[in-house]
């Protein structure tokens, strides 16, 4: 059952170093207030899963927290590259960054199948692609009706899941809406799983039969942190940062404006910082 | 008189025109959002707009400035997992038209978006595949547009992040595919076909001004040009206004510097 | 896109004699008012595809349409047996009758590999059970990363999709609420779809982002049938009668009961039959 | 004064007993649903209960006479498609307890609701699996409810729909099946659970007033009864009580013969 603690107990009881983590949300809904809190707290060793790294790994892995990243589009969405992603990748700094690469079909069909609880994921992809030559988890299997080859991915595994929502009831249900990415899967993939929402209501009501809610089963912990997925966004509540999004372009190139953002703005801040990001739309 | 106009509205006009009011197409960022919301507010008013992170029958007033901005959602007829958008709507062969790009293109319009220099030790990391390589071989028909320079049309491509026409001729069908790859490349200095046996990209489209020279001098192999290069019609007063304030309204709605 | 039909037109226009045709509905939106119409148009050599074949399928079994069903439930919930079912497979009337018969599980699986594109479905099925030795479509793979046996199906192959909705708007937009069962896989998986309505509106409004809506480009015809989902229900219109489904179990014991119930209520009758089924929730 | 209470009464409340607080279970149409929302409604009020239909986490105040009634939808937490539901939910292994019956069962629990006689020529053609074989091993546990006959209690079961303790001792193992199976099986007349080694079925527990001669007329096997066979405990006034006004709501709402 979801428990309701402060972020920093929440990262303290489920993310250990050296885990495999999945920070998502496409776009939309990415639990950045979350990962600040992983670098404050100075985690380590880190195996990041995340479609799109976004600005949250470049943060995360400039920090020094990432050892190892899987992911399919590794860049800052309609500005450039992560500086920091790069820097590690091709410098080692702060420390040497193994990768395991994969096309987004691929990491969508492995987070499916491992909330399916299967062991691989089968789908029709990388034809004629390199990606296969380079990562040797993509192999293939025979079609045992038609004889088609095609591609297999190895379902993620997953050691905590942590996402971002719109809000959870008092038992720890928690509503998702608008671009709903690889939430889900993530949580039903994931040991454990923290959400971050920005309001905890006493009624969940969610607007349709079919509305994508998590049973507060399926989570272990549920932190209020209004604002919490800013620069990103949050449906229904505020707008994304694009503007940030491509202030960071500049913080984030060389590594002593990188590390004098982050101090100024994580190591000496708290989630309480996102507050002021947080709002309602009418 | 005819209103001056930019290389890169050239090529997204010309991207646009290449979309029927029938298409269904898989939008990435940048040249091809603008090219397919123009095509959307001008001579194909129903065309259908999917974006991967799962916003289906998309109506954008600002382009997004990535594939999940909350116009996307909140314009949308609905929005599903990015699970279900890869399962059901890509692979699923519900695509008609596809857009993509990269960092690197060869003639037969294979492309890279993974690495400059070898893929264990990059010069030059890039953003990687994303969609891309599914992309390439599920939708009916891919267009790519490129600004057009020597860095960017290559020999020899650094990596093949997504199959285009493979080593020419039925490499696709070679390999199963069976949907048609790059059809169409929209550069700002020209539009490219392949060759309809070679596969090879030809030039059938010279943008008002461009010579072939500029075209050659700015591509990495011998550029070859169709037997009759006509001149790309100029952009039209209605395609350059709706364009032109589309990115207005996206330049205000993103802020800072757009 | 959607065309707008009459009922006799949509059917005549898109079921064949002899289609693999799959009317689905998981208890909730069956599409009993098309399937009438089906039998009116006296269709032959149907191959017949849903999870629970319920009243509709004994029906159109009991009224000569079928020669094969391929389903993983054939009762009548909560009530018994279908009796024309069993008396087409068992005695061969009014025509002989082929089945293929999977777990809920594996036609699940087999829905989605269809609307996904893929030749098969991958799950973790059958496992000490039967079926696998009498079913020569269910076969096996082994999982590339485990080594792990898994059990495959087919995808499904449908000519024809037929389903019962809420609504849909002037542009052919579908919207399903409540138990939505499969009904998004088969339409994806068909060739063609047949969507009956309780009403068409102007907006179609979904309540969520996240709402179940089958665009019109994925429709071929669509047809205002209110009521039409009865003894079946449409969540948000009319409530399951139950007690219709009991009286069924009478209804169909005897083929004489039965061919005179169809005569009265189905052969003499068209689909505004239904309307006064029809009644919108408060 | 104890009230007097029918057998089929006394198997429900057996079943809703063996429930915990902490119990999400797989819910099947008849007695198990009555058992689970008995339980519900009495001693284990935050039960998650999950109908094959999609509804997750229902509360169904009269019992569904379908497995998709609108009752079970308008008081789930949340519905999801049949897909999703077998995929993420069953398979996913998140179901503590799944509830079967059948029309024959073994001394193993192995199940039958596929066909009386051959499976190509029955006598009788039952409805079929439907969700039994991967309820059977995708659950953590299975609990089974059958009123008590030889005709359903069987030397050897026409037809293996789904997967008790196989041929008993490691046989769940060795097919590669984690769960534990059947835990336990409530009848009209009696508890049985499997024993630890050999896995065969053997009665635990006699209903008031049920004798092991009983026990042993309506089952098709030698029957083994444990070392210490004690009585169930009657229903007490609160189960019945609450037991009576499910029932009572249903047939009125249900109408008809119920």
């Amino acid at each position: 059952m979801a428990q309701f603690l402060k972020l920093s107990e929440a990262i303290e009881a489920n993310v250990k170093d050296g885990d495999a983590v999945a920070m998502e949300g496409f776009t939309h809904l990415i639990p950045f207030a979350a990962g600040h809190e992983i670098i404050r707290q100075k985690r380590k060793r880190l195996s990041l899963i995340r479609m799109t790294p976004d600005l949250i790994y470049d943060q995360l892995i400039g920090m020094g927290c990432a050892e190892r990243m899987t992911f399919s589009w590794g860049g800052n969405p309609g500005v450039g590259s992560l500086h920091r992603f790069r820097d590690a990748y091709q410098n080692g700094w702060p420390n040497k960054l193994e990768i395991v690469e994969h096309s987004h079909a691929a990491m969508a069909n492995a987070y499916d199948a491992a909330a399916a609880g299967l062991p691989f994921a089968v789908f029709r992809g990388y034809r004629g692609a390199e990606l296969p030559r380079v990562n040797p988890s993509i192999k293939e299997v025979i079609c045992p009706y038609t004889g088609e080859k095609l591609a297999t991915v190895p379902a993620v595994k997953l050691d905590v899941a942590i996402i971002h929502a719109q809000k959870a009831d008092r038992k720890g249900n928690v509503l998702l809406e608008g671009i709903v990415g690889v939430q889900k899967e993530a949580v039903l993939a994931a040991k454990r799983s923290v959400v971050t929402v920005e309001e905890i209501v006493d009624e969940l009501n969610p607007p349709s039969p079919n509305s994508v809610v998590l049973p507060g089963w399926t989570v272990k912990a549920v932190v209020a942190v209004p604002g919490g997925a800013h620069p990103s966004y949050t449906h229904g509540y505020y707008k994304r940062d694009n503007a940030f999004y491509k202030a960071w372009d500049d913080i984030a190139r060389e590594r002593d404006t990188f590390t004098a953002w982050m101090d100024e703005n994580v190591l000496r801040k708290g989630p309480e910082a996102f507050a002021h990001h947080a709002k309602k739309a009418a | 008189m005819r209103q001056p106009f930019t290389p890169n509205e050239m090529m997204t006009v010309a991207a646009a025109r290449a979309l029927t009011n029938d298409d269904v197409c898989f939008v990435g960022i940048g040249a091809p959002s603008a090219a397919c919301n123009l095509a959307r507010q001008t001579h194909a008013p129903d065309i259908v707009l999917i974006y991967e992170s799962g916003t289906l029958e998309t109506r954008p007033n600002v382009l997004p400035l990535s594939i999940g901005d909350g116009e996307l959602c909140e314009t949308a007829l609905t929005t599903v997992s990015v699970p279900e958008m890869f399962r059901y709507w890509l692979q699923g062969g519900r695509i008609t038209t596809g857009f993509l790009g990269g960092a690197q293109i060869d003639r037969f319009a294979n492309l890279n978006t993974t690495v400059v220099g070898p893929y264990e030790k990059p010069s030059v990391r890039l953003p990687g595949g994303g969609g891309a390589p599914e992309i390439a071989t599920s939708c009916g028909q891919i267009f790519i547009t490129m600004a057009h320079s020597k860095r960017a049309f290559v020999e020899k491509i650094d990596f093949f992040t997504s199959l285009g026409h493979g080593e020419g001729g039925d490499s696709r069908k070679k390999l199963g595919v069976t949907t048609k790859g790059p059809t169409k490349v929209m550069t700002d200095l020209c539009v490219m076909e392949p060759d309809e046996k070679t596969k090879e990209l030809t030039v059938v489209s010279l943008h008002p001004g461009i010579t072939k020279e500029q075209v050659s001098a700015a591509t990495g192999w011998q550029i070859k040009f169709a037997t009759n290069v006509i001149e790309t019609p100029a952009p039209n007063e209605t395609e350059l206004k709706v364009l032109r304030e589309l990115h207005a309204r996206t330049k205000a709605a993103h802020g800072g510097n757009a």
